[in-house]
């Protein structure tokens, strides 16, 4: 295929290939044997660019899937992975764009409680997780995002996320009365430039 | 009926139940916000420039509109209704500055909340359309699977083996129990000791020289108790007599004879 | 990776790669919607010759498979040390001491049963062997201790485990804890009555 298969190159091919699921380099050096990876993945991904499987990297894992532009031929005799709610969307959106974040805080987005069934569905898929506590009163329980979720949803890392950065720099991942505030300033006095906004980080 | 109505919006109707009643879906919405965001929407604008006075009018009329079709509408909405009411009266009314929050903050906090959702909504539907792995991207459909064979190196020691060889063989036999001596002079012991010892001294001598010279730790102390009071017993005989010349100063045996 | 990576090529590969099993040049045909392969799969095959994924023909049908050089990657043994469990030591112990033994003699000096897997337990340690059946009624299966046994505890021969009178000297023998000990702990299980689960641990 290419001059000379190296042996790491082969042994990191067959393992990420036998895998059931993503591996760390970490996981993946364990079971290979060996101490260190080098360039090996980026070099084994270049090698298989623009191939009907590629290797890609999702939130530190790597996997071999199908080329995307290819989705006609196999999607035709799968069916359609889990139908998610627009409840559920909306509140898988909220804590992607915003994690950590709390129920009340998804809550206030959506203008609705959430209902019970709509965080369990999004853990039971593995795309969200519990995050600690918010050291507040009540010490609400916090939501992020899984590796899981960049996996099944394509993205190297939460920076991948649609238009992110976009909406931080539009301040529209600010809370409504961090924004208010904002405006408030900007219109009292135009060449402000608070250097603590923005960032939800 | 209602697609007659001047309003740029139409009422979701659920067909399923057309015959006799109509029936409005408010289910259709999550709660006021996604109608007023549904209503917003319909102002065909950039929801930053939207006219929250507009929104309000046409939510407060779609509501007015609900229950003339005497429908069922959930609190929420009648309570965002009531709140709209409110702000559009406070929009209209001249400006009064001692009403904090002024009504257009209000309404401006409004509308960044329709921002903020539709925002979310949006990126909930970018995120859905992306090459997602099980739908528009597989991974391998018949993984061999990375197994780990854990196979148990078992341990044992020598001493452990024999230890337990004895625990086995100990197990047939009949236990006998067996009180262990613990190191203490009797008080029997002491009133003979000091006693013989006492004949042999002709002055004043100390307690601790009566006791044996090899007595260490527990024995010794158990030895110094007994002696003691063995030398009570013996000075109550009259057989001792005792002296001490200030508290905790040596105790002093002489023989009474 | 190579030329130019054609498009039946990268179907097949996609398909091939996704399939649940190994297809035949007809099913592939019928997924990737073309009528006719031409040489594309020994092609296929030629490209992954000496990767660590092969792309193989079993019987008319085609799979990827890990190259069979691979496979250790796939299969690995980590040995776990584990503690042998007391009445395993026993029966060891036992059967060292008095062998060779069957089954209902090691539970005639124990004094309790054992199970089944007590003695998988030491055979699969390699620390016992079947030793012939003794020509008694019901000739039972007899067991000895293996040379890996005396490897293992650091012994020349069986002779020199300690003898009773040395395991008496050693305090090895005290009735007076040990028996109060084991008396304490099969009170516990004297009462079960399941002949494999007299097990005192």
């Amino acid at each position: 295929m290419i001059g000379e298969p190296d042996d790491l190159l082969r042994a990191i091919e067959a393992a990420l290939f036998a895998a059931e699921g993503p591996m760390s380099p970490a996981e993946l050096m364990s079971v290979i044997g060996t101490d260190g990876l080098g360039d090996a993945l980026p070099r084994l991904a270049a090698l298989y660019a623009g191939r009907g499987i590629e290797l890609v990297e999702r939130g530190g894992r790597w996997h071999f899937q199908t080329a995307s532009d290819l989705a006609h031929i196999l999607r035709r005799t799968r069916e359609e992975p889990r139908k998610l709610s627009r409840a559920g969307i909306e509140t898988l959106a909220i804590i992607a764009y915003h994690e950590p974040v709390s129920r009340a805080e998804i809550e206030a987005i959506r203008g609705v409680q959430i209902s019970k069934g709509t965080l369990d569905v999004l853990l039971e898929a593995g795309w969200i997780r519990p995050a600690g506590r918010r050291e507040t009163p009540g010490r609400p329980l916090l939501y992020a995002t899984t590796p899981s979720f960049l996996t099944h949803f394509g993205l190297g890392s939460r920076k991948d996320l649609p238009g992110i950065a976009d909406l931080k720099a539009a301040g529209l991942l600010d809370p409504v009365d961090l924004a208010f505030e904002q405006i408030q300033m900007e219109k009292g006095d135009t060449g402000s430039d608070d250097p603590d906004d923005g960032e939800d980080e | 009926m209602l697609g007659d109505d001047e309003d740029n919006f139409d009422l979701p109707l659920n067909e399923t139940h057309s015959d006799d009643v109509l029936t409005l879906d408010l289910d259709g919405w999550e709660g006021p916000l996604d109608l007023l965001l549904t209503l917003a929407r319909a102002q065909k604008v950039d929801l930053a420039k939207i006219s929250i006075l507009a929104l309000t009018e046409q939510y407060i009329a779609f509501i007015e509109r609900a229950r003339a079709l005497k429908l069922e509408i959930a609190a929420d909405y009648l309570v965002m209704a009531a709140w709209l009411a409110y702000l559009k009266s406070c929009l209209l009314l001249p400006k009064d500055p001692t009403v904090d929050p002024s009504p257009e903050e209000l309404a401006l906090r409004l509308q960044l909340r329709l921002q903020r959702l539709q925002a979310m909504r949006e990126a909930g539907a970018r995120l859905m359309g992306r090459d997602r792995l099980g739908r528009d991207v597989f991974g391998r459909g018949n993984p061999e699977g990375l197994k780990v064979i854990r196979k148990a190196a078992w341990d044992a020691s020598l001493y452990e083996l024999i230890a337990a060889y004895g625990m086995v063989q100990a197990r047939g036999d009949e236990p006998v129990h067996i009180v262990q001596r613990r190191p203490v002079m009797t008080l029997d012991q002491a009133i003979e000791r000091v006693s013989r010892m006492v004949g042999a001294v002709i002055d004043w001598t100390s307690l601790e020289a009566f006791l044996p010279i090899e007595a260490t730790g527990d024995y010794r102390r158990s030895a110094l108790a007994s002696s003691f009071v063995a030398a009570l017993e013996l000075a109550r005989q009259g057989r001792v007599a005792l002296m001490q010349e200030t508290a905790f100063a040596p105790l002093m045996l002489r023989s009474a004879a």
